[in-house]
């Protein structure tokens, strides 16, 4: 069998999905453009942000809303020190886990520093609102550090 | 010897163009609701969970199962995603009666969507891969070359397609959850319809709708408690072959054949279209019923159009095996539900819960489902008898 | 319940990119291996056939369709698949057997990662309006979950640099491993942080493969006289999709199907776990019971390459190897989906 | 910042991954011949079956296609359908012919554009020839034959479609 030459060609899977959000993702959009955080009530009495649809032990649909604060304190946090194309920022930062100030469960969000060596669990910090909300996950365009 | 299953409950959805009032999850949920509450069960009765959809790129979520654990009540729980291409609704519950039939679960849900509005099917299907023929002309354009071989084959007069077209709207105007509601629809306007893939014409091809259906399956114990009458799965079969290969046979699969042949002899058939009420068959384009009529054995090889033209297979001209009552793909097509769709409408019918659009008296069904290039097969048979 | 042999597996090397192999290029010599270990001819001669696959690795939709170009499957086979690793296609096969559909069925699992940016890929399992759209990838969301386990001294750094010592060492002796070298946790440690809490030793590769395996009832087994091991107990859990509402430095999910598959019902000889970040181990040997007497991971795992959609497979595979070598007479397979370990399949197989 | 607009339904996502596509051996083998102008198919050792475009295997057997046949690129249409609406992500203007087509000396179609046709005359069983591009501009894809037309040979009855050697269908 004769030898393959290899063929390489690069190509782009890109598309634009329009989703419907239904009630419970919607208010929680539609609270991020008015730059509020809204959470949910979970069964227990937990209170979740984001907001699920579906409570995870019981599977009762949620519907009990609770405004949260957009500052809180950091529960763990990943330092991304050469960021991807695709991450929401082109300098180093941190994902992280937050736990929001009236709220009992920790949303995944990043978090702007300059170093790795500014952040640790328990650091305070306080969403920065994009430019323009739109009622988009990125109208808070990271989490900013808190000066304690 | 496999243990009896029965389905103990259906739910599904409204089927439209865009469910633009719920999430992904939302939608998935409503019908896994109706479900339950159609089992008279809760989220604590279910053992596992399987759920079955076409292509992860319809939705562009990434085996959705992860995300969609909490709508389906499943944290701590088995969860199994099937995808079998077109045919995934079917397979999908073939899959989750073998939960029950092995003897290893008791009672489980199964599940299966689409939400075609998040994209476009047609998109996804076409994205052209580097060094291949940009031609993808889409399903019809796969599909339109063998309807034209068939046609050449069986010298089946032209209006064939335009009938079934008629057929299962009129059927589906029954059916208060099909997407297409067409009780005026008339075989002048099918014909007059846009051609789109020559000799497929808009009216002879299915929409591209939103939706979920769901089943709970249940050993025969807990079958016999529920609050309705149980359709007990009487068989069940699955046939694969390559999309392409030399001499395939195109028009009538033998995977198809197979697949039939294999129900058949497990549920106690040997003369389909006596033994059986009702069909529900997948049916995207008008014509894949003559077509289906003979690769299932419903007539002879040439003449499965014949029962089509003598209305045998319709509900409104009284025929003797009705075909899709529900009004079928051609009807409803949220591609990743629509076999499953077959299957549970297949066990409204033996349960005689299938309303306006109930055969009457029916007592064994057929449901079927195909997908890829006409080469995933899976059927089953219910009943509202054990055996 | 039925007893359920395992009779044949084969793994292709893993490599990081398969460079100009397709899918059925990839999965065909890998078929050929197990059909030659019982003396068969091609997926005619099984009862049912399921594979597990992902269309997002290479970008294509219905990438699966081209694995049954594979198998021979005219005339037409009983086959299925699912959009899972093909640790799930074995539990879907063993119910097949189980309920009396068949005898045997041949499982495989292929995965070509190198095309993509499989991290960024990955992050579109996520919810699809709270975290896909901020392109969390999976490597981050681990981190995020050593640094729980690093802060709540559940572990230390050292002790991750531990796991990734062992592998590299045991797959000196795997010669399908893609990363395998004497190094020390002292050598691990002296690598500069990848995604802090992480170094990249404690990352799985990305890897290029496919491994195949045949399943069938005892009977059989007997009548093809083949070694064969046993397939004693199978189960598998998710549990919920909010990494915030799951502790995230235990298992819940393993704990539970490990319960059901009867880990704890006997010692444990060997283990091989899908943990593709070394931290990921420690939860899961843990959740699993498994104490000193537990040889984990002696194939190196997936921190010496990681197949992906065939690794699950893969573990399953290691252990019958093993037990059918004589090394070990009972041991435990693993595998994982989804984010920070959300499903995970439990297997134990045994000398038969 | 309580304004009036209304409630959040729905959001748009845009999801764009980049890949790097590598054909297969067998695919790469055929691509490189095709760029030479040369249509080649692979023989099946078992079945002894000719597939174009060879895919690595041959599906029916599960067997790799190593062998290589050049083939005519003459072919014979087995079917085709005439498509009415633009397909995303292709350039040709509707109506156009999208036709499956078998080489002679190949047992497989592929689907190939039929131009410089009358679209209401196109048969099946009709003979056809490829139009190809000006060397100059060939690379590695079958679009390097920009269509088949028609060509004055008589059609091939249905039953000896798929079967025609190499040197074609008498003249």
């Amino acid at each position: 069998m004769p030898e393959s030459e290899i063929l390489n060609q690069a190509f782009e899977l890109g598309y634009t999905y329009t989703r419907s959000t239904g009630p419970v993702v919607g208010r929680f959009l539609t609270g991020l453009r008015d730059q509020q955080i809204v959470g949910i009530r979970a069964s227990d009495g937990r209170v979740v942000v984001p907001p699920m649809e579906y409570d995870p032990d019981t599977a009762e649909a949620l519907s009990e809303f609770v405004d949260v604060s957009d500052e809180g304190e950091v529960v763990s946090w990943a330092w991304v020190k050469h960021p991807r194309e695709a991450h929401p920022s082109s300098q180093p930062f941190a994902w992280a886990m937050i736990r929001l100030d009236g709220a009992d469960v920790p949303m995944v969000h990043w978090v702007r520093a300059k170093d790795e060596s500014d952040i640790r669990c328990g650091s305070r910090v306080r969403a920065r609102w994009a430019d323009e909300t739109v009622g988009f996950i990125t109208d808070i365009a990271g989490f900013e550090l808190v000066g304690e | 010897m496999a243990n009896l299953a029965a389905v103990v409950g259906i739910g599904q959805t409204k089927y439209t163009t865009k469910r633009g009032d719920v999430s992904i999850a939302g939608l998935v949920r409503e019908a896994a609701q109706n479900a339950l509450d159609d089992a008279g069960l809760n989220w604590n009765d279910i053992d596992a969970v399987i759920l079955g959809k076409a292509p992860d790129m319809f939705e562009g979520v990434i085996m959705p199962e992860i995300y969609l654990t909490d709508a389906l009540g499943c944290n701590g729980k088995p969860m199994l995603r099937v995808h079998t291409a077109g045919s995934v609704g079917g397979s999908t519950a073939i899959v989750a009666a073998s939960h029950i039939q092995s003897g290893t679960f008791r009672r489980v849900l199964t599940v299966a969507f689409e939400k075609q509005s998040e994209s476009n099917a047609m998109w996804a299907l076409s994205s052209p891969q580097p060094f291949s023929t940009h031609l993808n002309a889409g399903a019809g354009g796969y599909f339109a070359p063998i309807i034209r071989e068939y046609i050449r084959r069986s010298n089946a007069p032209r209006d064939v397609g335009i009938k079934v077209a008629v057929k299962d709207r009129l059927h589906g105007a029954r059916n208060p959850l099909a997407h297409l509601q067409r009780p005026d629809i008339t075989m002048k306007e099918v014909e007059e319809s846009f051609m789109l893939w020559d000799p497929i014409r808009f009216l002879e091809s299915c929409p591209s709708s939103d939706g979920a259906c769901a089943m709970v399956i249940a050993c025969e114990e807990l079958a016999e408690q529920g609050p309705k009458a149980p359709a007990w799965i009487r068989g069940v079969a699955m046939r694969s072959e390559p999309t392409m290969y030399a001499g395939r046979e195109e028009v009538s699969p033998q995977a198809g054949k197979d697949c039939a042949a294999d129900v058949y002899k497990q549920a106690g058939i040997s003369d389909p279209r006596k033994d059986l009420d009702c069909a529900e068959v997948y049916v995207p384009f008008s014509w894949y019923e003559p077509m289906w009529l003979e690769n299932l054995g419903f007539a002879p090889e040439g003449e499965g159009w014949k029962l089509t033209m003598d209305g045998a297979t319709s509900l409104d001209e009284g025929g003797d095996i009705p075909w899709n009552p529900s009004g079928g793909v051609l009807s409803s097509n949220p591609i990743g539900a629509s076999g499953m769709i077959r299957f549970a409408e297949a066990a409204r019918q033996v349960r005689g819960d299938a309303g306006d659009h109930q055969v009457e008296g029916a007592r064994l069904a057929l449901g079927h489902a195909y997908g890829g290039g006409a080469q995933f097969f899976a059927m089953w048979v219910v009943g509202a008898e054990k055996a | 319940m039925k007893q359920i042999a395992i009779v044949a597996f084969h793994q292709s090397r893993a490599v990081a990119d398969a460079g100009a192999c397709n899918e059925v290029e990839m999965i065909m010599p890998v078929l050929s291996e197990v059909y030659q270990q019982v003396g068969i001819n091609n997926a005619q001669d099984v009862d049912f056939v399921c594979s597990g696959s992902c269309d997002y690795l290479q970008g294509a939709a219905f990438a699966f369709v081209a694995g049954v170009d594979a198998l021979g499957a005219v005339p037409p086979i009983k086959e299925s698949h699912v959009e899972m690793d093909a640790a799930w296609a074995v539990y879907e096969s063993i119910l097949k057997i189980r309920m009396g559909h068949a005898d045997s069925a041949l499982i495989y699992g292929f995965g070509k990662s190198s095309p993509g940016e499989l991290p960024i890929v990955l992050s579109q399992q996520l919810d699809p309006y709270y975290l896909a759209p901020q392109w969390v990838d999976t490597i981050s969301l681990a981190a995020l979950q050593a640094r729980l386990m690093l802060e709540q001294g559940k572990l230390t750094e050292r002790d991750m640099a531990e796991v990734v010592s062992r592998s590299r060492r045991n797959a000196l002796n795997n010669p399908n491993a893609q990363l395998a070298g004497d190094i020390s946790a002292e050598d691990v440690l002296a690598d500069e942080m990848y995604l802090s809490p992480l170094r990249k030793a404690d990352c799985c590769p990305v890897s290029d493969g496919a491994s195949a395996m045949i399943i069938c009832t005892v009977e059989k087994a007997q009548q093809w006289g083949v070694p064969f091991a046993l397939i004693t107990g199978i189960d598998h859990r998710i549990e919920t999709h909010n990494l915030g509402m799951r502790d995230l430095t235990d298992s819940v999910s393993t704990r539970l199907a490990a319960e059901g598959a009867g880990v704890a019902d006997g010692s444990v000889d060997v283990a091989e776990l899908y943990a593709p970040f070394s931290h990921q181990e420690i939860i899961l040997a843990r959740a699993l019971g498994l104490d000193e007497g537990t040889s984990v991971n002696p194939s190196g795992g997936v921190l010496a390459g990681n197949l992906m959609m065939a690794s699950g497979l893969s573990r399953i595979g290691e252990v019958f190897q093993r037990i059918v070598s004589g090394e070990a007479q009972r041991g435990v397979a693993h595998a994982t989906s989804g984010p920070c370990l959300q499903h995970n399949l439990v297997t134990v197989v045994e000398k038969a | 910042m309580s304004d009036q607009r209304e409630p959040i339904t729905g959001i748009d996502v845009p999801i764009s991954l980049k890949y790097n596509f590598t054909a297969g051996a067998g695919p790469a083998r055929f691509l490189s011949q095709v760029r030479k102008g040369v249509l080649t198919g692979q023989r099946c050792p078992r079945c002894e079956q000719v597939y174009i475009p060879p895919r690595g295997s041959c599906a029916a057997c599960g067997v790799p296609t190593e062998e290589e046949v050049v083939l005519a690129d003459k072919a014979t249409v087995q079917s085709f359908t005439i498509v009415s609406i633009p397909i995303p992500t292709n350039p040709i203007e509707p109506p156009y012919i999208i036709a499956n087509l078998v080489a002679d000396g190949a047992n497989i179609s592929f689907i190939h554009l039929m131009s410089d046709c009358v679209n209401e005359e196109v048969r099946i069983g009709q003979r056809v020839q490829a139009v190809w591009k000006p060397e100059e501009e060939w690379d590695y894809a079958m679009d390097n034959i920009r269509y088949f037309t028609p060509i004055d040979e008589p059609d091939v009855p249905a039953d000896k479609i798929g079967k025609l050697p190499v040197s074609g269908w008498g003249a």
